[in-house]
């Protein structure tokens, strides 16, 4: 018999477990479920009672990256056989393909603009977390608090003035507007970050090298940044995370050029039948990436939701 | 609670950062109540007193 | 106050034995110190004894009951901890009261208790402050009084000094162990530092792997170190060990060593497979009358004594001698024993042979 | 390797009126090719003076020369000096190799890769490292990591050698090990050291020359033995010597000079049981055997003393001594030694 | 090193660049994501074709439309340089400055807006309103129908049934009251082993849909925005008793009605209700009606078409749109080129013919029009007594107190009728009073 | 050893290098460090920050770039708040916050006891309950308001399922009574896992030792419960409330996807109403003022935050 004070019996790490285990699968079902419905047809995706088993059908998938347009049944007979298979569900329709939907679109401007805003925000916050991290700063604690409190601050209420300021400088709706806004935004969340990051990297490196012969910069760049790297890769990916997400500044200061996915994905759901397939397959392909980060990130998961301020 | 008074007479940073605590949640209490329309009415000066108040307050020494 | 009795006592996580068949007695008042290196099972004892961790198998006796089995609340003993394990969230006062009030002692009377260890210990002036702002040295003395205000059959201490730094360390040894002498309560106390050990045990169990090594008196366990393992971790530095091969008959009191005889006590046991013969630094002496040669490798001033390092056909010796002595690095030299401070080992056991000086030893008691 | 010369050198911290010394008029001369060791407890002043030397430091006052060279203003870059650091001086991204060759890889130095090689080589000979080269430097123990890390300054050949604490994160047989191994190698280079430590042992082991500080301030300076036996205050007397000084009213015992307040008895200049006038007689209160040594913990007349004693003589608790200081130091009232 | 990463920077500014569309002769032209829209992505195959102009498009669900175009045409964006915009737009459009005013260039081009149905110029095209300023070319004729399942109504057993229980025929209902009497009629009556529901109606709450939908009941009850027009007089206009009865039956025709879960629905909601067999009939704008006709599903002989039934009197919810020139395009020239060209007679007969509602009178007028489709003839009685909503330039501010006030008390119950009508007044009040109207 | 170090090192040291390293002083070179940083926050927070405190004492209209712009004072406040239909917005955005509250730290809190119990694969399944949170707010609404169709939807079905209730006989977001709770439950299904990690980071900062030394002090479990666990996890427990209130207090993206504030105005809050407008009505004066009244109200609670978040630091 095994036994301490403080480790739970067996007894209760089973009852644990399992409860666990069961909110774990509440919180599965619905991502199943969407992840599900982009390979039903859409009749089976409004089926009542819903359908648990069903034929696959890339119907969805075809639909969220098509623009497909009616025609009679007259001249589909006139046209040539499908060339492939996604002419060929459409077709079932009475439909035919003219084209690719934005989808595609939208999807690069949201790769575009989260990894242009990551990396700005890695980059100015890297600086910057040194600089909190290594120097005197005058009012060095009004500095922090306010650069996490611009986080705080309601999207919509800081969209005015930006939404004021973009028009002027010809920047609503293009990539460099959206990277300059989410860098604004997620650089809170990177210096805080890589912050904590730094300050625990001991001092000693540096002076060593100072001693050693280096610049400053140097010792900077060569001492400090190498071994902040799983920081910066871990803080990186929380702000990739959050550019890929961001709605309400997405849907104000943008509206085709450079809009992301999050704006567009509720709006696949056309006219005309409402097309959940292909909703659905639009959010699985979206959520896909962010679901693999969390995995990857899920050590720093807890530094990145507060800031830094607990490690686990 | 006698620290208290004393921390508020000598200007001590923890207790005049507890006041405005308090003050910011009696005022973010008043805006969305949903009893009376003067307490919403007065909520934003009341939030705003407390947040410059927590501001000044910050900078008292320890 | 209680006398402790561990009995066969045994431990095991998973496939590994952190504590095999262990067995000793802490005589009531005693202060006992468990001695060992890092992973060598003394906490595990202690934490089996506290009830922290129920053992594998063997008995545990507290003042005649047997606890081996029961939770570490109705053992009625106190757990001093390594780092101080003072409840951040209270103040030193509720620290204090904490274990009365769990054990339903009315208010009042917790009062009055507290205050009275607070003044035994000296505290009384920090009773309304926040442990988190206290200085290393009075977290100690609050975790103590926390022990004390129980009034418990036995104090069981976890390295309780591991955490303050040196200077404070030696100081609160001394106020720990005069403590002791005013409280005479029974006492275990953990640590890896056998110069804490020898300084306050009035016994000592000596661990390592999981093994009793050596059971007894500070001065028994210097003077005649059971094992290689004991010979090496007590003492500062510790006793030199020179390995040689050749036989060593029962009755003998003489060993050669590389062609070189010295005097020893009479063995009693036989052995001729490879050995070690132990000596301590202080038990050498540096003369030319000796036909055992060495070259001085260093010398270290300490102040009261200075040690000299010295290469020998065995390896390297440390000899203590006085400070005046006039010795410097490239010296040749001869080499003394004392002839009564000998003990040789079988190197392929690490056991001490035994022989007069070894009589009486103990691997448990 | 170089001298190194502290002329009047202070360092305060803290803002406005709470400012304190952290070093407070400082002049010092360490020879070239000594083992300088700076001793004192935590917040003395030693990490602080260590750091000015290095250059991490800007001191508010006085100069500081490296060879004829002042270097006051300089950046630790161009002081040519190695410092070991108490830990993390390794960077644990770069293999033990990559250390070795980092600091002569800096824009100072931009040492050609065949001449790396081979300092690296050399050093790490010396230090019985050369088959962990090609290691991750966190793969190594301690001590391991210690010997990297004074190779690193080794293979700079700087003019002076500091080092802070280098031994204090290990376990007492490595740093023993170590201890001597340092002092081998200063000797054999020639090497200029200035070591800081709070710990007496290695104070007194290893240094040629040991200087005390007490609040910023250089108290002694000389060599081991000078200093444990002609300590110049009561402050510097209780530095050194295990177990402490022993302290009693001067007037204790007959024969001290007027000037004097206090006695300091080191604990095995008390002679036990003399039987000769003058002495005083307390009760042993507690033995404490440690095998090259006996303790007696005494009481006389309500003070606490602590005497050595030879582990073979048979004295127990309760028994009661006569006692007889043997060369006293006497010390004045603030302090200071009185002769 | 650094000299890479500041390259890389650049590159990543630089994409922002890249991607605005400056190259000439590519115009987007932006409407919403419905099947018109579709139907004029292969309408200008023939423009492209002609012009050697790209044509791209950017189609934006209706929920979203007005929305998403008005925050682009706000920020001064470049997204669009042609623009499909609601009728109400218009106002705005021309004040700030957004449309190009096209009065030279219809005269230059020889285009007259004679040429097109006076109703749809003048809701599509005029700013200040009636004026010979024009800011659009009408491009889609609209307004708000019902359809309904033919099959059904042919149903002999249903008709008998209906019969027994209301003493009327079944068939197309002549007016409102009629309507809800056959909702009822069908509502959670099982057809063919499905529940099935009365009628599918506009209840969205985030852009027009409440709107659209009560207004097809209040304009046949004699709603009026004032009493004395341009003189925004509405007490006793808005909230006459007429108003509150019609909003009253609009309320009742959710209440009584509906499919459960329609409770913010728009055109699509009202297709999948439709569609996916649920309700017997179902408002939506005319503009679907080509695509419902050819579904093959729920299309062809299953599916009928009426004009909102009058009440006191007739009356139909405008929709439909003027195309525009945005003023911000780098494109104008390729813009007004394509307008040109959509404005020609053969060209607009084409439209109609693909699932568009052209407003040329060369189509409107054409003998074989009103029997081209089941639903052209609708169409016509439906455009002739079509009302629009408040078409100033604060019309948002209008629409969205209007959009709360309504969804408030029809679908979220709370108050009366008069109370919300009388809400809405104070809240056009305000507006009109920031605006200096009053 | 052949040349001399000093000679070495002057040979080595170009004097510009020197310079440049002299000239820079610490202090320099963390503004060079820094400021980016803050102009970049200067250009796109306080600069605007600034514009919309002056833009709401105006009645300016973005939509109307060429209507004179007057300065009316205290209007828009005055207007703001004596407006019972934005006091509403209040009430619903804090019906909101409470509820999402409560149950977030009910069921992160003990989601978060029951995984310290450490039983086997706890880490894996941590992962899986923590994915909610990650995932983009806008598409989970929209994706939710696929399950609460009362016909179709997944939600209704499962309810009906277990309760026998006929699924198409309540609307989650249709209804007025209902509306509420709906987005309660998707907020709280999204975000229960952030809860659950700060908690349990709050549990796992509690050493062995304490629970060790309360059983030498004979405390029941019960007790250690109450006097040990709860406290001590409590400024975590702040953190996660304040932070979580904090994103509610401003929460759209859900929100709009879900009910896009419906059904009436039921479940409008505060922003939500903000954009409408803002960016509906463009009523840009008034909405800058109802922006600041936000600010100021999220500026508050974020000094507390920040208060907290040190607190927890300092563990």
């Amino acid at each position: 018999m095994s036994y301490s004070i403080t480790e739970p019996s067996s007894r209760q790490k089973k009852v644990a477990g399992s409860l666990v285990i069961l909110y774990a699968f509440i919180t599965l079902v619905p991502l199943f479920w969407v992840f599900m419905t982009g390979f039903k047809t859409p009749p089976d995706s409004i089926s009542y009672p819903p359908k648990i088993l069903f034929t696959p059908s890339m119907e969805g998938y075809v639909n969220l990256f098509t623009t497909r347009t009616r025609v009679s049944p007259e001249r589909l007979q006139q046209l040539p056989p499908p060339a492939n298979f996604a002419e060929e569900i459409v077709r079932n329709r009475n439909m035919v393909i003219v084209g690719p939907s934005k989808y595609g679109e939208r999807f690069l401007n949201s790769v575009i603009i989260g990894f242009g805003s990551t990396f700005l925000s890695i980059f100015l916050g890297t600086l910057a977390a040194y600089g909190f991290s290594r120097f005197k700063v005058p009012f060095k604690d009004d500095l922090l608090f306010f650069i996490l409190s611009t986080r705080m601050m309601p999207p919509i209420a800081v969209a005015i003035p930006i939404f004021l300021m973009y028009r002027k400088l010809g920047l609503s709706d293009t990539h460099v507007g959206m990277i300059l806004l989410y860098t604004a935004v997620n650089i809170s969340l990177a210096v805080w970050l890589l912050k904590g990051f730094m300050d625990e990297i001991p001092l000693e490196y540096e002076e060593a090298a100072l001693i050693d012969g280096y610049t400053r910069f140097q010792a900077f760049y060569k001492v400090v940044l190498p071994q902040a790297a799983t920081g910066i890769a871990s803080t990186a990916i929380f702000c990739l995370i959050f550019a890929w997400n961001e709605y309400a500044f997405a849907v104000l200061l943008t509206s085709g050029t450079a809009q992301t996915a999050p704006p567009f994905i509720p709006t696949i759901i056309g006219v005309g039948g409402l097309d959940w397939p292909a909703m659905a397959a639009g959010a699985t392909i979206f959520l896909l990436p962010v679901l693999i980060f969390t995995v990857m990130l899920r050590k720093h998961l807890l530094r990145g939701i507060t800031f830094g301020a607990v490690r686990k | 609670m006698s620290n208290f008074f004393s921390g508020l007479w000598r200007f001590r940073r923890g207790a005049w950062e507890m006041l405005a605590t308090l003050i910011i949640a009696i005022g973010v209490f008043m805006l969305m109540q949903p009893f009376a329309m003067w307490a919403y009415t007065y909520s934003f000066i009341t939030t705003l007193i407390g947040t410059v108040m927590f501001i000044v307050v910050s900078h008292f020494p320890d | 106050m209680a006398q402790i009795l561990i009995k066969d006592l045994r431990k095991d996580f998973g496939d590994f034995t952190a504590v095999h068949a262990s067995t000793f007695t802490v005589e009531d008042g005693e202060f006992f110190m468990l001695l060992g290196p890092s992973g060598c099972g003394k906490t595990t004892t202690l934490r089996m004894i506290a009830g922290l961790e129920l053992p594998s198998s063997g008995e545990i006796h507290i003042g005649g009951k047997e606890v081996a089995n029961l939770p570490a609340s109705e053992r009625d003993i106190a757990f001093v901890f390594q780092m101080f394990a003072l409840y951040p969230h209270f103040n030193v006062r509720r620290n204090l009261s904490y274990p009365l009030i769990s054990q339903g002692m009315k208010r009042s009377a917790v009062k009055a208790r507290v205050q009275e260890v607070a003044k035994i210990l000296d505290i009384e002036s920090i009773l309304n402050k926040p442990v988190g702002g206290l200085s290393g040295g009075d977290r100690q003395r609050v975790a103590l009084g926390r022990a004390i205000v129980r009034d418990p059959q036995a104090f069981l201490m976890d390295e309780p000094l591991g955490a303050l730094d040196a200077e404070f360390r030696e100081h609160m040894a001394v106020e720990l162990r005069a403590l002791h002498e005013r409280m005479n309560a029974t006492t275990v106390y953990v640590t890896h530092d056998q110069l804490e050990a020898m300084q306050m045990g009035d016994k000592i169990v000596i661990m390592n792997e999981g093994q009793v090594e050596q059971f007894g008196t500070p001065q028994e366990v210097y003077n005649t170190p059971a094992s290689l393992f004991v010979a090496d971790f007590i003492g500062s530095p510790s006793m030199n060990l020179l390995p040689f091969s050749g036989s060593v008959e029962a009755g003998a009191s003489k060993v050669d060593l590389g062609g070189v005889e010295f005097d020893m006590p009479v063995q009693r046991e036989h052995c001729d497979e490879s050995m070690v013969l132990g000596i301590r630094p202080e038990n050498i002496s540096l003369t030319d009358a000796s036909s055992y040669r060495s070259r001085v490798l260093a010398t270290e001033y300490l102040g009261t004594s200075q040690i000299v390092t010295l290469e020998t056909n065995h390896g390297a010796v440390k000899a203590r001698v006085g400070s005046s002595f006039d010795v410097s690095v490239g010296d040749q030299t001869g080499l003394a024993f004392d002839a009564g401070a000998i003990t040789l080992f079988n190197a392929q056991t690490g056991k001490a042979l035994q022989s007069v000086l070894h009589e009486g030893v103990s691997t448990n008691g | 390797m170089a001298d190194v010369t502290l002329n009047t050198v202070s360092k305060s911290y803290g803002p406005g009126s709470e400012r304190e010394f952290a070093v407070d008029s400082v002049s010092l001369e360490i020879a070239n090719g000594s083992f300088n060791v700076l001793l004192g407890p935590t917040g003395a002043g030693k990490t602080t003076m260590l750091r000015l030397v290095a250059g991490l430091e800007k001191p508010d006052n006085g100069s500081i020369h490296i060879g004829d060279r002042d270097v006051t203003g300089d950046t630790p870059a161009q002081r040519n000096v190695a410092m070991v650091f108490q830990q993390y001086s390794l960077y644990p991204h770069l293999t033990v190799r990559e250390n070795l060759a980092f600091p002569l890889k800096s824009p100072l130095l931009k040492t050609s890769p065949a001449e790396i090689k081979k300092r690296i080589a050399e050093v790490a000979e010396v230090l019985r490292i050369s088959d962990k080269l090609d290691n991750k430097s966190i793969a190594l123990s301690g001590g391991e990591m210690q010997r990297v890390s004074i190779g690193r300054a080794l293979v700079r050949q700087p003019e002076v050698f500091l080092m802070d604490e280098p031994l204090s994160s290990l376990d007492a047989k490595l740093r023993s090990e170590l201890r001597l191994e340092l002092k081998r190698l200063q000797a054999d280079l020639g090497a200029t050291v200035l070591y800081v430590t709070h710990d007496q042992i290695e104070a007194m082991t290893m240094a040629t020359q040991v200087g005390v500080l007490h609040d910023g301030k250089l108290v002694q300076h000389g060599s081991p033995r000078e200093i444990y036996e002609n300590p110049k205050s009561i402050y510097v007397a209780s530095r050194l010597g295990l177990p402490r000084i022993n302290t009693l009213p001067a007037d204790f015992f007959a024969g001290a000079p007027t000037a004097a307040a206090t006695i300091g008895m080191r604990p095995e200049n008390i002679v036990i049981d003399s039987g000769q006038p003058g002495a005083k007689s307390g009760v042993v209160d507690r033995v404490e055997h440690l095998g090259d040594q006996t303790r007696l913990h005494i009481t006389v007349q309500n003070h606490s003393l602590v005497t050595l004693i030879h582990p073979t003589l048979n004295i127990g608790r309760g028994d009661s001594v006569s006692l007889l200081p043997q060369s006293p130091l006497y010390f004045a009232a603030d302090g200071s030694r009185v002769l | 090193m650094k000299l890479q990463r500041l390259a890389s920077a650049a590159l990543i500014l630089g994409t922002g660049y890249a991607a605005s569309p400056v190259m000439a002769d590519d115009l987007t032209l932006c409407w919403a994501a419905w099947d018109p829209a579709n139907a004029l992505v292969e309408l200008s195959k023939d423009f492209e074709a002609q012009s050697g102009h790209n044509m791209s498009f950017e189609f934006v669900p209706w929920p979203n439309f007005a929305d998403r175009m008005l925050n682009e045409l706000n920020s001064g964006g470049k997204l669009c340089d042609l623009l499909i915009g609601d009728s109400q737009w218009i106002g705005g459009g021309a004040e700030a400055g957004h449309y190009v005013k096209l009065n030279d260039f219809f005269d230059s081009e020889k285009i007259s807006m004679d040429d097109f149905a006076p109703a749809t110029v003048y809701a599509y095209s005029t700013w200040p309103k009636g004026t010979p300023n024009y800011y659009a070319l009408p491009a889609m004729g609209d307004a708000n129908g019902w359809f309904y399942r033919k099959d059904w109504f042919e149903r002999e057993d249903l008709k008998a049934e209906y019969k027994a229980a209301t003493g009327n025929e079944l068939g197309e209902p002549k007016s409102q009251k009629e309507l809800m009497e056959i909702a009822k009629f069908f509502q959670e009556r099982e057809i063919d082993g499905k529940k099935v529901y009365g009628a599918s109606i506009f209840t969205e709450r985030g852009s027009e849909g409440i709107t659209m939908g009560a207004t097809s009941a209040l304009y046949p009850w004699g709603f009026k925005y004032e009493n004395t027009p341009g003189k925004y007089d509405m007490e006793g206009a808005v909230n006459s008793p007429e108003a509150v009865e019609a909003l009253e039956f609009y309320k009742g025709l959710y209440d009584c009605c509906t499919p459960p879960g329609y409770t913010d629905s728009y055109m699509g909601e009202s297709l999948d209700a439709f569609k996916s067999g649920q309700v017997a009939m179902a408002m939506n704008w005319f503009a679907f009606f080509p695509g419902l006709y050819a579904d093959p599903d729920t299309g062809g002989d299953k599916i009928d078409f009426f004009v909102n039934p009058p009440q006191n009197q007739a009356g139909s919810t405008l929709g439909g749109q003027g195309i525009s020139v945005i003023r911000y395009s780098e494109n104008q020239d390729a813009s007004l080129e394509y307008i040109k060209w959509f404005a020609q007679p053969d060209v607009q007969a084409k439209w109609w013919s693909m699932g568009g509602y052209s407003a040329h009178n060369s189509v409107l007028n054409d003998p074989g029009f009103k029997d081209s489709q089941p639903f052209a003839g609708d169409f016509l009685v439906a455009m002739d007594a079509v009302q629009d909503f408040w078409q100033e330039p604060a019309y948002a501010e209008l629409l969205l107190a209007m959009q709360k006030r309504l969804h408030d008390y029809v679908v979220a119950d709370k108050g009366t009728a008069k109370e919300a009508l009388d809400a809405l007044i104070e809240d056009w009040t305000e507006v009109f009073e920031d605006e200096g109207k009053l | 050893m052949s040349l001399d170090p000093v000679e070495q090192v002057a040979r080595a040291t170009p004097v510009t290098v020197a310079k440049k390293i002299r000239g820079l002083s610490d202090r320099a070179i963390a503004w060079i460090f820094v400021g980016p940083t803050i102009l970049l926050l200067l250009a796109i927070n306080i600069f605007p920050l600034i514009w919309t405190i002056n833009l709401s004492f105006t009645n300016y209209k973005a939509n109307r770039p060429n209507r004179p712009v007057e300065y009316v004072g205290l209007r828009n406040y005055e207007r703001i708040l004596n407006d019972s239909d934005i006091w509403l917005n209040m009430q619903a955005t804090a019906h909101f916050l409470v509820w999402t509250i409560v149950f977030q730290v009910l069921i992160g809190f003990t989601l978060a006891w029951l995984i310290n119990k450490k039983f086997k694969g706890n880490d894996l399944w941590t992962t899986i309950i923590v994915l909610p949170m990650m995932l983009s707010p806008a598409v989970v609404g929209n994706f939710w308001t696929f399950f609460y169709q009362p016909q179709i939807g997944l939600f209704n079905y499962v309810v009906g399922f277990f309760t026998g209730a006929d699924p198409s006989s309540f609307e989650m977001l249709g209804s007025v009574d209902l509306a509420p709770w709906a987005i309660v439950i998707v907020d709280t299904w999204m975000w229960t896992p952030f809860v659950m990690l700060i908690c349990l980071a709050g549990l796992r900062s509690i050493p062995n030792y304490i629970y060790e030394a309360a059983a030498i002090d004979r405390a029941s479990k019960w007790r250690q419960f109450w006097t040990i666990t709860l406290p001590m996890v409590l400024p975590f427990l702040m953190l996660a409330v304040l932070f979580r209130g904090i994103e509610n207090f401003k929460m759209f993206d859900l929100v709009v996807q879900l009910t896009g504030g419906g059904p009436g105005s039921t479940t409008e809050l505060a922003s939500i109403n903000l954009k409408r407008e803002a960016f509906e009505k463009w009523r840009t004066g008034y909405s800058s003022a109802f922006a600041i009244i936000l600010f100021v109200t999220v500026f508050g609670l974020a000094s507390i935050y920040v208060k907290a978040l040190n607190k927890v630091k300092e563990r």
